[in-house]
């Protein structure tokens, strides 16, 4: 039996049995290459469901739709390790009681689709604690690195030139699983922190915030990436921060449910080198 | 012949360290260049990230970021907090190019007079040597020009 | 529409002299929302404050700025100023153009052109500013005296005789901190354990204190009126209920080569012991570092002889949960680390001796009854060598202050030698006469003119043995030569230092300690036995060097203001504390872990029949002490903080 | 015969322009994304793009722009009013749906009122279109009734030649018409075939489609609610489409001055409905993008009597959950048969 079908049965006998009242997953897209999510109430429609190398997206966010949760029933979810993680993040910051989701977890390694043991979200604490050292030795991006060896004026051009061309369509946020404020920032007008023009001073301010918003919860999940119309690289400057808060204060976002946040959470002997 | 270049540093200080520092620094008749405005809060806790930008936005050549040493804080671990932020929010700043000069993070105690009179006069230095910030004073400047269309 | 009046403060010729405020007062008559600008000299004073009073009045005003010294100088002044015209004190706001600006730069012009754009951006400020109440919070009445000194055991009666309740706690096994170490104590030459120890005792005994020796505190939370403090009572293995003092015990312990503390090294001690003969409460513990049983297993020796079965080897430190309104530092000082000082060969030369080992060889309590012999041999010196300075007024040696009371104890130990030894001949080596004080200068001029002192202005620079004398090489600078003593005895009159551990302290209270480990005073002049936080105050010497005059009377100053504080039923607090909007609330609880205080809850928002719709962060405005962390943190801008909101500082960034 | 504008004469063809004093615009493709804007030459440009990600409409309404700087004085505020330049403009390979949908968009800005900061531009501007002979799998003017060679919005019309050598010149307006007389020594008399036009599927009937949708009982389908239920809210689809045109007035400066902008929004964020009072009319995402259907297919076209869609087929294209007006009319005419 492929993956696919393994999922669709689960997902089927999930729906059957009436332990879930929804699954959240991946159906076609406009294109053969294209997945969209879809949501399956019923266990006739479960054939709609597509498990391949193409699905690719976090459905993590989905989970916060309003009201979704509140009648306490359960919600299946299809899931990469990354999506797990980010489930955590939820958890952690109370926004949806890992209780109620039961994930479909699955890895895409190459253009292999691999299933992942486990239900619940604590239950891939191995595979996150592996990802976790994978992520601290894994070499950073391509352009990262030629950031990093740029003079901080060449720097600013860069992202000057990056950020000129955001839209402030918000499509990085509407399409972060992390970015769930009831109000954005951005949206608080009294004061107005971040300019809300598209002009790249505002979309400077609004990118920065949004990274550091994100900083130690983001999961890289490349959906904003993604997302962005105008191809704004946001990947390195979360990637950054992910960078950041591991080597500082060894933080992988989303290792358990438990995790503090790490900017409301602190050691006395946490490092300060860069401080006068 | 135009005006010698005289930074414009903003420095956001909590009032119970860096702030009763920079007293210090008066009542003891130290001198340090006018550059530097400061603005007081209670606690480094409370200074966000937005601050610094705003402070940009406003034309600043650089900012200080100051407040009491670890262990210090009057509200016991605001600083600590505060240090975390600064870690990350410095590291965000520095790889979108905002140089390492134009932002610094300090800790003067109420008893540091003369370590506040003396950064002022060094970080001045410093920018007065980087000149203004010109990248950014662009971008400022856009935002009062017609679209190129 | 803002009217919003500028006053900007000459300050006699302070700021004047720098900023010329006349040009200040023109820049802000010009800015929006600026109905009146004046000038006056001291707008502190009298009749300063009434003019800006008249004008609150007068054009209505919806806030005030004074352009003056610095906020933690006067801001409450001009905010109660504007209490009383009418105006919510909390749309008054300082802008800072003394301290931060005239006094520190030279040059007019630009001070002129920095004093304006500070004043405008706390009028951009001030324009945002809202009303606010006081918070009423309850006030504790009972106090807590760290250090059973004589500064803690005066603060403590003092405070107890009024009627209010207090807890002393002592880190030793008894009270009487360094006085009771003392022979005699200057100017008076009264014999210290005898005006000492009745004060221990009467505070041992006061129904209104309850003491807790052997004890350090473990944690303090909370704040003025309100403060919870755990006090860790380390275990004594020692019932003290059973105990009664018969001391069987300590004759019987086999471990008695312990180096004594109280007698600074000059006789030994037991493992369980007081440390001193009058000790209060006279009843022993077990150092359980230097307890055979502890160390091998084995003696129990204590046990066996004790006859009301007091000993017991199980005993646990023990913390205590105090409910406490004020509380009175008063932990003293040391004695320097004299290994500093190689060149003066103490350690190395057994008669080489501090200032206080001193004393115990005076003391007629101490090792040797009061007869002063050399530790080496037991003989009397005929020879002593005083000097003065070592460590203090030093800043090689990490100390630039001076310890006060070195000037005078070394003048009253060449009296003590001489009347204990009539034909002895000391020789004191200073670098000043420090002798302010009453009958100070009398008593040091008796030292010299009755006993003999032989005072020579100078350092030493040398000390070494020689043919059983310590030869003492310095300079007498007065007569311009070297001079070059053989003594008997040598003592060094070692700088005061704060407790080792109190800067750990000072963190635990949340107050501010110096570079040396002195605690801050709130003001230096005006405000010196209080702390930068609100319901912690000082006493005697762990704030700087001080005799036992002085530590008594700022003792007592303590004791007034914690009874000041008690006289209330409620305390009035800034209402600069944080506030959440629910509405935009996500409830992630990162605020509560990032507040301090535990002073953020969460609260079920539900609809009209009771339903939950979700959970919100709300502020518990008596535990919320307005750090604005959680403000920070908050990455909606939900929270924010009364007096310093989002759009306060947004208004003054944008305004400079 | 005809004219023909051969390739090889492109850089004369600009400079030509250029010296004239008029402002040179085409399509241009930098860090994996494209759009318009004014380039020194041709080299700049990129012609093989069948269509660009942003759209022709930000040379005539940019994301944002200043409408007015002010300064507080202490009794009066003085203002002073930005007006685009009415330096000319060529824009050069526009797409015809691109083209088209700028046509769409002058009847809206000519309404209530008349919107200077658009008709400056527009008046100042040449369109010189050029005709798709290729689409991709999103492409679907001919469903919207327009084609890939649509000289809806164009001054100018240009046909690929067969050879991929040129273009057939064809003056659509008096505008094109002057803009082709100063490179009139470049365009050559030919006979020449044109490549053959791409061909675009029609996917739907989009008259059953606006029947639905003008009947008041589907206003509250279920079929909103489904056909929407993995949209995000994000502003993509509006931000990328030629037509859409909404905007948002925001005051930016601090006590002493500022500046008045005109700033894109969306239909498909939250916040565009929302209430100061917390009340939101548009409080669900299906009554969003419900919204941005009916307003294209059925409002907009009661008032002007068109449809404001040109089927360049971005929002479909560049959607994060692969949604779009295809779908949703796709949907509808399946419903209504």
């Amino acid at each position: 039996m492929s993956i696919q079908e393994q999922y669709r049965s689960r997902a089927k006998e999930l729906l059957g049995e009436g332990s879930v009242k929804m699954v959240i997953g991946y159906g076609v897209g406009t294109t053969a290459t294209r997945r969209r999510p879809i949501f399956i109430t019923s266990p006739d429609e479960t054939d709609r469901l597509v498990l391949d190398a193409s699905c690719r997206t976090n459905l993590a966010g989905y989970l916060l739709r309003e009201g979704l949760l509140a009648d306490q029933k359960s919600i299946a979810v299809f899931l990469l390790p990354d999506g797990v993680r980010a489930l955590n993040i939820l958890a952690a910051e109370s926004q949806l009681a890992t209780a109620q989701i039961v994930v479909l977890g699955f890895e895409i390694k190459g253009e292999e689709v691999k299933p992942l043991e486990g239900t619940a979200a604590g239950d891939f604490s191995a595979i996150i604690a592996e990802r976790k050292e994978q992520r601290k030795a894994q070499p950073s991006h391509e352009m990262a690195v030629k950031l990093e060896e740029m003079t901080p004026a060449e720097r600013f051009a860069f992202w000057e030139k990056e950020f000129s061309r955001c839209i402030k369509c918000y499509a990085c946020r509407a399409a972060c699983p992390m970015c769930w404020c009831r109000r954005c920032v951005v949206d608080n007008n009294q004061p107005q922190w971040v300019n809300t023009s598209s002009h790249t001073l505002g979309n400077l301010e609004w990118n920065l915030v949004r990274a550091f918003h994100l900083a130690g919860r983001c999961v890289e999940c490349g959906n904003c990436s993604e997302a962005c119309p105008v191809n704004i690289p946001l990947h390195l400057l979360n990637g950054r921060m992910t960078d950041e808060v591991l080597t500082a204060f060894d933080h992988y976002p989303g290792a358990d449910e438990q995790q503090e946040p790490v900017l409301a959470s602190f050691r006395k002997d946490d490092p300060e080198t860069f401080i006068l | 012949m135009s005006e010698p270049f005289e930074p414009k540093i903003v420095a956001f200080v909590c009032t119970y360290c860096t702030y009763a520092g920079a007293d210090l620094a008066g009542t003891s008749r130290l001198k340090y260049p006018p550059n530097v405005r400061i603005v007081r809060l209670p606690c480094t806790g409370r200074i966000s990230p937005m601050f610094i930008l705003k402070a940009f936005q406003k034309g600043a050549d650089g900012v200080l970021v100051s407040g009491c040493h670890p262990g210090d804080c009057h509200f016991d671990h605001g600083n600590y907090h505060a240090r975390r932020r600064w870690t990350a929010f410095n590291a965000l700043l520095q790889f979108t190019g905002v140089p390492e000069e134009r932002v610094k993070f300090s800790w003067i105690s109420a008893a540091e007079g003369i370590k506040f009179a003396e950064l002022i006069d060094s970080i001045t230095e410093e920018i007065r040597t980087a000149g203004p910030f010109e990248q950014y004073h662009k971008l400022i400047a856009e935002t009062g020009s017609a679209a190129s269309v | 529409m803002a009217k919003i009046g500028v006053f900007v403060c000459h300050c006699g010729e302070n700021i004047a002299a720098k900023v010329d405020c006349t040009k200040l007062v023109a820049a802000m008559e010009g800015h929006p929302g600026v109905a009146i600008a004046h000038e006056y000299k001291y707008f502190c004073s009298e009749p300063g404050q009434e003019s800006i009073k008249k004008a609150v009045a007068e054009y209505g005003l919806t806030g005030v700025i004074v352009a003056a010294c610095s906020p933690r100088m006067h801001e409450a002044t001009f905010r109660t100023a504007c209490a009383e015209a009418g105006l919510n004190p909390y749309l008054c706001e300082i802008a800072n153009i003394r301290e931060q600006c005239s006094w520190v730069h030279n040059d007019g012009e630009q001070a002129t052109r920095k004093a304006i754009e500070i004043t405008r951006s706390l009028v951009e400020k001030v324009k945002r500013n809202n009303e606010l109440q006081p918070i009423e919070v309850p006030v504790t009445r009972r106090a807590l005296v760290i250090g059973g000194g004589i500064a803690g055991i005066q603060a403590a009666l003092d405070i107890a005789n009024a009627g209010g309740e207090v807890v002393l706690v002592e880190r030793e096994a008894s009270l009487g901190g360094h006085m009771a170490q003392l022979s005699e104590t200057f100017p008076t030459l009264d014999c210290s354990q005898c005006i000492m120890t009745p004060r221990m005792v009467e505070a041992a005994r006061h129904p209104k204190i309850r003491l807790l020796t052997y004890s350090e505190i473990e944690k303090v939370e909370g704040f003025i009126g309100n403060f919870n403090v755990t006090v860790r009572q380390k275990a004594r293995f020692v019932d003290m209920n059973l105990c009664t003092g018969c001391g069987e015990c300590m004759q019987k312990c086999p471990a008695k080569k312990i180096s004594g503390e109280f007698d600074c090294g000059l006789a030994n001690r037991t493992a369980i012991y007081t440390p001193f003969a009058q000790a209060v409460p006279n009843k022993p513990v077990i150092d359980s570092e230097h307890c055979i049983f502890f160390k091998n297993g084995k003696c129990k020796a204590c046990q066996r002889v004790c006859p009301t079965d007091a000993i017991n080897f199980e005993m646990e430190d023990e913390l205590v949960e105090l409910e406490i309104g004020a509380i009175v530092v008063a932990t003293g000082f040391q004695v320097q680390n004299t290994a500093l000082y190689g060149e003066y060969g103490y350690g190395r030369y057994p008669d080489v001796l501090t200032g206080l080992q001193f004393e115990r060889l005076a003391s007629a309590s101490g090792p040797t009854g009061g007869k002063i012999t050399r530790p080496s041999d037991g003989k009397e010196p005929e020879t002593i060598v005083f000097i003065q300075c070592a460590g203090s007024r030093d800043p090689s040696k990490g100390i630039a202050y001076c310890s006060k009371i070195c000037c005078m104890y070394t003048a009253k130990h060449a009296m003590l030698y001489r009347h204990k030894n009539h034909d002895g001949n000391s020789r004191i080596f200073y670098m000043d006469i420090r002798a302010a004080g009453k009958g100070y200068d009398e008593f040091t001029r008796r030292a010299i003119e009755e006993d003999g002192a032989g005072y020579v202005r100078g350092r030493v620079s040398k000390l070494w043995q020689e043919n059983g004398k310590l030869m003492v090489r310095g300079a007498d600078t007065l007569l311009g030569r070297p001079v070059e003593v053989a003594a008997d005895m040598v003592v060094l009159a070692t700088a005061m230092v704060p407790q080792p551990d109190s800067k750990e302290l000072g963190k635990t209270l949340g107050i501010g300690y110096d570079e040396y480990g002195f605690f801050n005073e709130a003001h230096l002049k005006l405000r010196p036995v209080e702390t930068a936080t609100a319901g912690i105050f000082l006493a005697g010497a762990c704030q700087s060097p001080k005799d036992i005059p002085d530590s008594v009377a700022q003792a007592s100053a303590c004791a007034s203001k914690v009874l000041a504080l008690f006289s209330r039923d409620k305390l009035e607090r800034e209402p600069v504390i944080a506030q959440n909007n629910e509405a935009t609330c996500s409830g992630c609880w990162g605020c509560v872990l990032a507040c301090p205080y535990n002073a953020i809850e969460k609260k079920d928002l539900t609809d009209r029949s009771g339903n939950l719709i979700r959970r919100v962060a709300s502020v518990n405005a008596g535990l919320c002490q307005g750090c604005g962390t959680c403000v920070t943190f908050c990455r909606s801008n939900s929270i924010d903080l009364a007096g310093f909101t989002e759009k306060q500082i947004f208004a003054e960034v944008m305004g400079l | 015969m005809t004219k023909i504008l051969y390739s090889d004469d492109l850089t004369t063809c600009f400079s030509t322009w250029r010296k004239e004093g008029i402002m040179t615009f085409g399509p241009v493709q930098e860090a994996g994304n494209s759009g318009f804007r004014e380039v020194q030459d041709e080299k700049e440009l990129d012609m093989n793009l069948i269509l660009t990600s942003r759209t022709l409409k930000e040379l005539f309404f940019p994301r944002t722009e200043p409408m007015l700087s002010y300064s507080i004085g202490k009794q009066q505020i003085e203002t002073s009013e930005f007006l685009p330049s009415e330096k000319p403009c060529i824009i050069f390979g526009a797409r015809p749906c691109d083209a088209a949908g700028m046509a769409m968009d002058d009847e809206l800005f000519n309404w209530d009122y008349r919107d200077e900061y658009w008709f400056r531009r527009r008046s100042r501007s040449v369109i010189m279109t050029i005709a798709c002979s290729t689409s991709d799998d999103f492409c679907m003017c001919t469903s919207l009734g327009l084609g890939p060679d649509s000289a809806k919005g164009s001054d100018v019309l240009l046909r690929p030649l067969a050879s991929g050598k040129g273009w057939l010149v064809e003056e659509l307006t008096e505008k094109g018409d002057k803009a082709l007389q100063s490179i009139a020594s470049l365009l050559k008399e030919g006979t020449e075939e044109a490549a053959p036009t791409a061909e675009v599927p029609v996917l739907f009937d989009l008259e059953a489609c606006t029947t639905w949708l003008a009947d008041p009982e589907n206003f509250e389908s279920h079929f909103w609610k489904e056909i929407s239920e993995r949209c995000i809210g994000c502003g993509t689809c509006t931000y990328l489409c030629p037509t859409c045109h909404c905007f948002d007035i925001q005051d930016e400066g601090d006590t002493y001055e500022g500046i008045r902008r005109k700033n894109w929004d969306s239909c498909s964020f939250q916040l565009f409905t929302m209430h100061t009072s917390g009340h939101n009319p548009r409080n669900t995402q299906s009554a969003r993008w419900r919204q941005r259907i009916m307003h294209k297919f059925n409002y907009f076209s009661l008032k002007f009597s068109v449809n404001s869609c040109t089927g360049c087929g971005r929002c479909t294209r560049e959607c994060p959950v692969d949604m779009g007006v295809r779908e949703t009319l796709q949907a509808i005419s399946t419903l209504q048969k």
